[in-house]
C-alpha cells in the first residue's frame, strides 16, 4: 500500500482516490463506509448556508459515456452538517469540506463552520451560479475567485481547494486568479443536456445538467496538463476516471490524486479497490517507486 | 429511458392501481424501475408483474403517483432500469408480510403454496388477498374493519414462523422495524425490502442510503442480517435536503 | 424522401444529413462518392489563403466515446481549391465551403473565391487561433465575430453559415455576435488532450486536440437548445450524432439538419443511408410529417 | 494504443528489417497498422507475419521508419489497428507480384505453391525471394544486378497468366499501374494492394482517398475491377496539404 501514498497541500493520503463532491457524500454512513472500503478521502457534497431540497427528479440521465446531472445542490444548510463529518471522521482519513455560495462572506462563513467539524480541508465548488452575473458562475469571474480564494485562506487554518468549472473560455486564467489556493481540483462537470425524442423533452427537471463519466475524461486531462504546466500548482485531477489506466492519465498529466465521481454508478464502491490495485500493478510492471514519480511524467 | 405503451389497466383498490405493458427484459422479484412522467416526476416503483407484459402497482401519494393512477389504455409509459437487488428466492414454504402499497412488490413471489399477512390502513386498501389460497392470508387493518384490528406485526403473532424456510417483508420503514423486532430473537430467515427516498435510482446521490449501503443498488432487499447491523434502520432517515431526522421511536 | 427534405437558408437538402467539416472532404471525389451516397449536403475541409500541410501524424486519437484529432488545418490554400469544389458540384447537391482565417480581411478574400467556385454557401470556421488573443480562438472574440459575419455578408450573394465554438464561457454572447449570419452551425470539438501511459506521453503530435463524437453530443445539444430558444435562429446541429436518434435530438433541440462527422470512423459513409432511414422509420411511426414539425420539438 | 514488447530482428535487405512482437489479434493477409514511435511520428506499415507473433517489414524511408529499423530486441513497440480490408483468399494457383517494400505485405499469402515475381532497384533490395520454391520466383532489378532487368510487369512478360487463380499485387502506385495496364486484357483475376499517404487510418481524414474510396478502410486491396473504374488510380494524387498533383505519365 505504501507503494500508492500521496500527498495534497501537506495532507497524508494512503492512496490517490479520493470520492468526488457530490457522489454518495451527503450521509455521513455513507462516507465512513466508502472510505474503510478503500477510498484515501472523501469530498462532502457541497454544502450551502441555507437548507435546499434541489430538483425534483429527475436529477440524472444516463446518457452515452456518462451521466447529466442537475441535483440542484440539495443540503441540509451547514448548520445541520456536523453530524455527517463526525460520522465519517470516524473512519480516521481525511475528510474534505465542499462548500458553495455566492460571494465572499457566505464562502468565508462555510468555511469557518466546516473548519470547526473537523475537516482536513476545505473544497471551493466555484460552478454555482454567480449571484451578479446573468447565467454564468461563480468561477467564471477571476477577480471574484481571488476574493474569495484569499478571504479564506485568511480566515482558516487547513488547506483549501478550488475546484474550478471547465465552462470557461479560459480556465487558466482562473487556476492563476485562484494562486492562493493550496491545491486546484479539476474539473467540474460540463454544461449539457438530453432530449428523450418519444416525449419530446428534456429528460432533467431542470433542462441543463453537468455532464461527468468518461465522456469529460480527455477535457479534464487537458485542463490538469494544461494548468499544471502553466503554473506548477498541486493538482487533483476529475473527470471520468472509470480504471486505473484513467487515474494514471490524470496523475502523470499533473495531478498529485485524483476523484472518482460517476464510475461509482458503473462499479459500485469496490471501485476504490479495483482501481487502487490496477496502480499498484501497473506502477510495479512500469518500475515506478511512488506517486510522486508519475505525477507530471507526460508534461514535456 | 425506456418507453412503452399500456396495455391493461386494473383498479386493485380505491387509491391504487395496476398498469400493465409490454417490455421484454429480465427482471427478478424486488426489483423496481423509475417512473417518469415528463414535465412532472420520477419514481421508484416495483415490478408488481415480471412476465413478458410488465405490470407496476401504483397507490397514490403524491402528484407523480397519482397521475401514474390516472394513466389509460394506449398511453406511453416512460421508465429506467430494472435496478435493484432481487429478493433472493428459496424452495418450500415462505410467508410474505406487505403493508399498503407494499404488497406490489411481494406479488411475483406468491404460489398457490405462500401464506401472506396483509397490512392496511382500511379493508377497500388491502392489496392482492385474493391471490392467495383461502385461509392462507391474514388481514390486518388499523381500523379493523377487517381482519385482526392493529398493525402489520399482530398479523404474525398467531404464526409458527419456524415453518416457514423464509419471510419476505416490504412496506413503511416503521412497519419493517416492528417486524424485525418481533422476528429478531425467531429463528427464521427472512428478508425486508425497505423504502426511502430515492433520487436517481443509481447509486450515486446517496439519498436512499442506510448505513452506508445504497438502497437502489445494495437493496431494496435486506437479510435479516444485514438489518441487524444498521444503526440507521428505524431510527435516521435524511430527508430530500439530505437533513438528519430521528424516526417515531 | 420528400418526408426527410429540410431547407437551411432557402437551400434545400433532400434530407437533414451534412457531411461535417474537416471529415472525408479533401478530395473532391471523395465529396462526390458521398453524396451520391446519402448525404443531403457536404462541407468542405476549412480552407485558407496559403497552403499548409498540417501536423505530422498522429493526428487522431481513439478515446472513449470518439476521436481527439489535431489535424492542423492541412488544405492547399483557396487557389488550389477550386478543381475539388468543382468535382463535388458533379453530385448536384449543395457544396458548403469552409474557410478559416485570422482577420476579417483574410475570411472576406476566402469567401469571394469559394463563390467564385460555385459553392452554395459559406461556413465560416471561427475556431482557429486567434492571430491577435494569445491561445485562444477567434470566435471566443465577440466584437470580431461580427465585424467578420458582417463585413463577408456584404460582399458575397450566398448564405453565410457561422460555426461556433464550445470552448468558450458564453455561446450565447457569440451566436449574438454572429447576428447577421444566415444560420449558425454548432458545435465544433471541444478541447481535449489523451496520454498514454505506457510511452508516458501525449499520443497527439500537436499535445492537444480536438474531442468529437458521442463524448460531446449532450455538449452540443446544450448549446443548439439554449441558442435556439434565446435568438430563433436557424441552426445546424452538430457533434456525436451517431444514430437516428442522435439525430432527432439535434432537430428537436432546434436544428434545421445536422453536420455528421466521427461516425464515419465507427460506420463509414453508409452511416448517411442507415440514419436516414432511421429517421424516415421514427416519423412514420411516431406521426410526423415533415422535419420542419420536428425542429425545436423539444423547446418549451 | 496498443504496445508490445520486441522479441526480435531480422534484417532482411541493406536497408529493410523486420521486427516480430507477440500481439494476440487475428489480423488477414493485406491488413496494417498504424505503428507511433512516440515524440517522431506514426506511420502506416502492412503486417508481414500475422501468427501469434507477429512481424512488420520496413524500409528506410525517412524519419519514423528509418527509427523502426533502429529498433532493437526488448523495445517497446506502440501502434493501432490491424485497419483495412484484406485480401480476399482463394484456393489454388496464385502469383504474387511485389515491388521493393510492398513485399512485405504479400508475405503471408506465399506458400509453397505461390509464384512470385519480386523488384527492386538492386539484388539487395530483393525482399523475401528465399520464401518461394527454387524455381517458382521471377527476380526484376532496376540495375539488372539480379535476374531481369527492368521493371516488376517485365518480370511478367514470360508468365502464362491465365494459369493462376489469381494475382496479387503490392507496390509503389506507378508500378501498380503498369503492370494494371498489362494485365488489364488479360483473363486473369487480380487484387493490388495500394499506397497513399496515411494519416488516420480510420477513414477520417480524406488523405488516403482515390476516387472517393478510403485506402484505410475501403482498401488497402482493391481488385482489377475496382480499380479499372478509378480516375485518379495512377493519374493524380493529393499531398500532405491535400494538393492535387498529377503523377508523371
Ligand atoms: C424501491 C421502492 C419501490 C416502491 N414501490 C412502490 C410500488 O410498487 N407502489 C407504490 O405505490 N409505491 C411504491 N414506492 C413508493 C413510491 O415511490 C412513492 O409513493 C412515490 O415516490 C411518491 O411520489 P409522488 O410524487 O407521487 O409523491 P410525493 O410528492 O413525493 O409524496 C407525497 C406524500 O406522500 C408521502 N409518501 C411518499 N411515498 C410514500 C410511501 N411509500 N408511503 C407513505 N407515504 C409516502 C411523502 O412523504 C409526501 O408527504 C416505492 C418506493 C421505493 C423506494
Ligand atoms: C497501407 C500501407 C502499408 C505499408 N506497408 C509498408 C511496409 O510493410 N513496409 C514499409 O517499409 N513501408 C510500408 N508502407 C510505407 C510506409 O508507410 C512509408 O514508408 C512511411 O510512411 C514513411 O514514413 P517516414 O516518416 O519514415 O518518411 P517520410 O518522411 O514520410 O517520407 C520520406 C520520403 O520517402 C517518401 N516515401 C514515403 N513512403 C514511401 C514509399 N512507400 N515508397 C517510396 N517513397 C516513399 C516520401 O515521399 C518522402 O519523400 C506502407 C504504406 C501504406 C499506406
Ligand atoms: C450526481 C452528481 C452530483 C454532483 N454534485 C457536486 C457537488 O455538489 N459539488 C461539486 O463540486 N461537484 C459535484 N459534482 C461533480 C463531481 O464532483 C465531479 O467533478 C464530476 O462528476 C466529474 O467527475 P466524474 O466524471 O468522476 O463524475 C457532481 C457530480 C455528479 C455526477
Ligand atoms: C478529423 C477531424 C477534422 C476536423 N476538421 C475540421 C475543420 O477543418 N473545420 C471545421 O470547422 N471543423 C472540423 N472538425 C470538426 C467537425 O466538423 C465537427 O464539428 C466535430 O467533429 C463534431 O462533430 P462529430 O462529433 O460528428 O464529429 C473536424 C473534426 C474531425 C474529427
Ligand atoms: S437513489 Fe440515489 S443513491 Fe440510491
Ligand atoms: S488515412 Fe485518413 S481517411 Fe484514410
Amino acid at each position: 500500500m505504501s507503494l500508492l501514498k500521496t500527498e495534497v497541500a501537506g495532507i497524508y493520503f494512503e492512496n490517490p482516490l479520493i470520492l468526488a463532491s457530490g457522489i454518495l457524500d451527503e450521509n455521513g454512513y455513507t462516507m465512513k463506509k466508502i472510505l474503510q472500503e478503500g477510498a484515501a478521502g472523501v469530498v462532502t457534497k457541497s454544502i450551502g448556508t441555507v437548507e435546499r431540497t434541489g430538483y425534483r427528479p429527475p436529477i440524472v440521465a444516463e446518457v452515452t459515456g456518462g451521466l447529466l446531472n442537475a441535483v440542484g445542490l440539495p443540503n441540509p444548510g451547514i448548520d445541520s452538517f456536523g453530524e455527517e463529518i463526525k460520522v465519517a471522521l470516524e473512519a480516521g482519513k481525511p475528510v474534505i469540506g465542499s462548500i458553495f455560495g455566492g460571494g465572499v462572506q457566505e464562502f468565508v462563513d462555510l468555511a469557518i463552520k466546516m473548519e470547526g467539524y473537523g475537516a482536513n480541508a476545505i473544497e471551493l465548488n466555484l460552478s454555482c451560479p454567480h449571484v451578479k452575473g446573468v447565467g454564468s458562475e461563480v468561477g467564471s469571474d477571476p477577480a471574484l475567485v481571488t476574493d474569495i480564494v484569499t478571504e479564506i485562506k485568511k480566515r482558516v487554518k487547513i488547506p483549501v481547494f478550488a475546484k474550478l468549472s471547465p465552462n470557461v473560455t479560459d480556465m487558466l486564467e482562473i487556476a492563476i486568479a485562484a494562486e492562493a489556493a493550496d491545491a486546484l481540483v479539476m474539473i467540474n462537470t460540463v454544461r449539457g443536456l438530453a432530449i428523450d425524442v418519444y416525449a419530446r423533452k428534456p429528460v432533467l427537471s431542470n433542462t441543463y445538467g453537468g455532464l461527468s463519466g468518461k465522456a469529460i475524461k480527455n477535457i479534464g486531462l487537458r485542463y490538469v496538463y494544461e494548468v499544471k504546466m502553466e503554473t506548477g500548482k498541486e493538482i487533483i485531477g476529475v473527470g471520468g476516471i472509470e480504471n486505473a489506466e484513467d487515474a494514471i492519465e490524470y496523475i502523470m498529466a499533473g495531478s498529485s490524486a485524483v476523484q472518482l465521481g460517476t464510475v461509482l454508478y458503473k462499479k459500485g464502491r469496490q471501485a476504490f479497490a479495483e482501481i487502487s490495485s490496477g496502480i499498484t500493478q501497473f506502477m510495479k510492471s512500469e518500475g515506478f517507486g511512488s506517486i510522486k514519480e508519475m505525477v507530471g511524467a507526460a508534461l514535456p | 429511458m425506456i418507453h412503452s405503451t399500456i396495455t391493461g389497466i386494473e383498479r386493485v383498490s380505491p387509491t391504487t392501481v395496476s398498469i400493465r405493458f409490454p417490455w421484454e427484459a429480465a427482471v427478478l422479484p424486488g426489483q423496481f424501475i423509475m417512473v417518469w412522467i415528463p414535465g412532472l416526476g420520477e419514481i421508484p416503483i416495483s415490478l408488481s408483474h415480471i412476465g413478458d407484459i410488465k405490470g407496476i402497482t401504483i397507490k397514490s401519494f403524491g402528484p407523480t403517483s397519482e397521475a401514474l393512477t390516472k394513466m389509460k389504455e394506449g398511453d406511453r409509459i416512460f421508465f429506467r432500469g430494472p435496478y435493484g437487488r432481487p429478493f433472493t428466492q428459496v424452495k418450500g414454504k415462505i410467508l410474505v408480510v406487505g403493508g399498503g402499497s407494499g404488497m406490489a412488490g411481494l406479488l411475483p413471489l406468491i404460489n398457490s403454496d405462500t401464506v401472506g399477512v396483509v397490512s392496511a390502513r382500511t379493508k377497500d386498501e388491502l392489496l392482492f388477498v385474493d391471490r392467495f389460497l383461502e385461509g392462507n392470508v391474514i388481514k390486518v387493518t388499523d381500523d379493523g374493519s377487517a381482519g385482526i384490528k392493529g398493525i402489520a406485526v399482530d398479523g404474525l403473532k398467531g404464526l409458527d414462523l419456524q415453518k416457514f424456510t423464509k419471510m419476505y417483508i416490504c412496506g413503511p420503514e416503521l412497519m419493517l422495524r416492528s417486524v424485525y423486532r418481533y422476528i429478531r430473537e425467531i429463528d427464521v430467515d427472512a428478508e425486508f425490502s425497505l423504502e426511502r427516498l430515492m433520487k436517481c435510482g443509481i447509486g450515486v446521490c446517496d439519498s436512499c442510503s442506510i448505513d452506508g449501503y445504497q438502497l437502489c443498488r445494495d437493496g431494496p432487499t435486506f437479510s435479516k442480517k444485514q438489518i441487524s447491523g444498521m444503526h440507521e434502520f428505524g431510527a435516521f432517515k435524511l430527508t430530500e435536503s439530505g437533513k438528519r431526522i430521528a424516526l417515531p421511536k
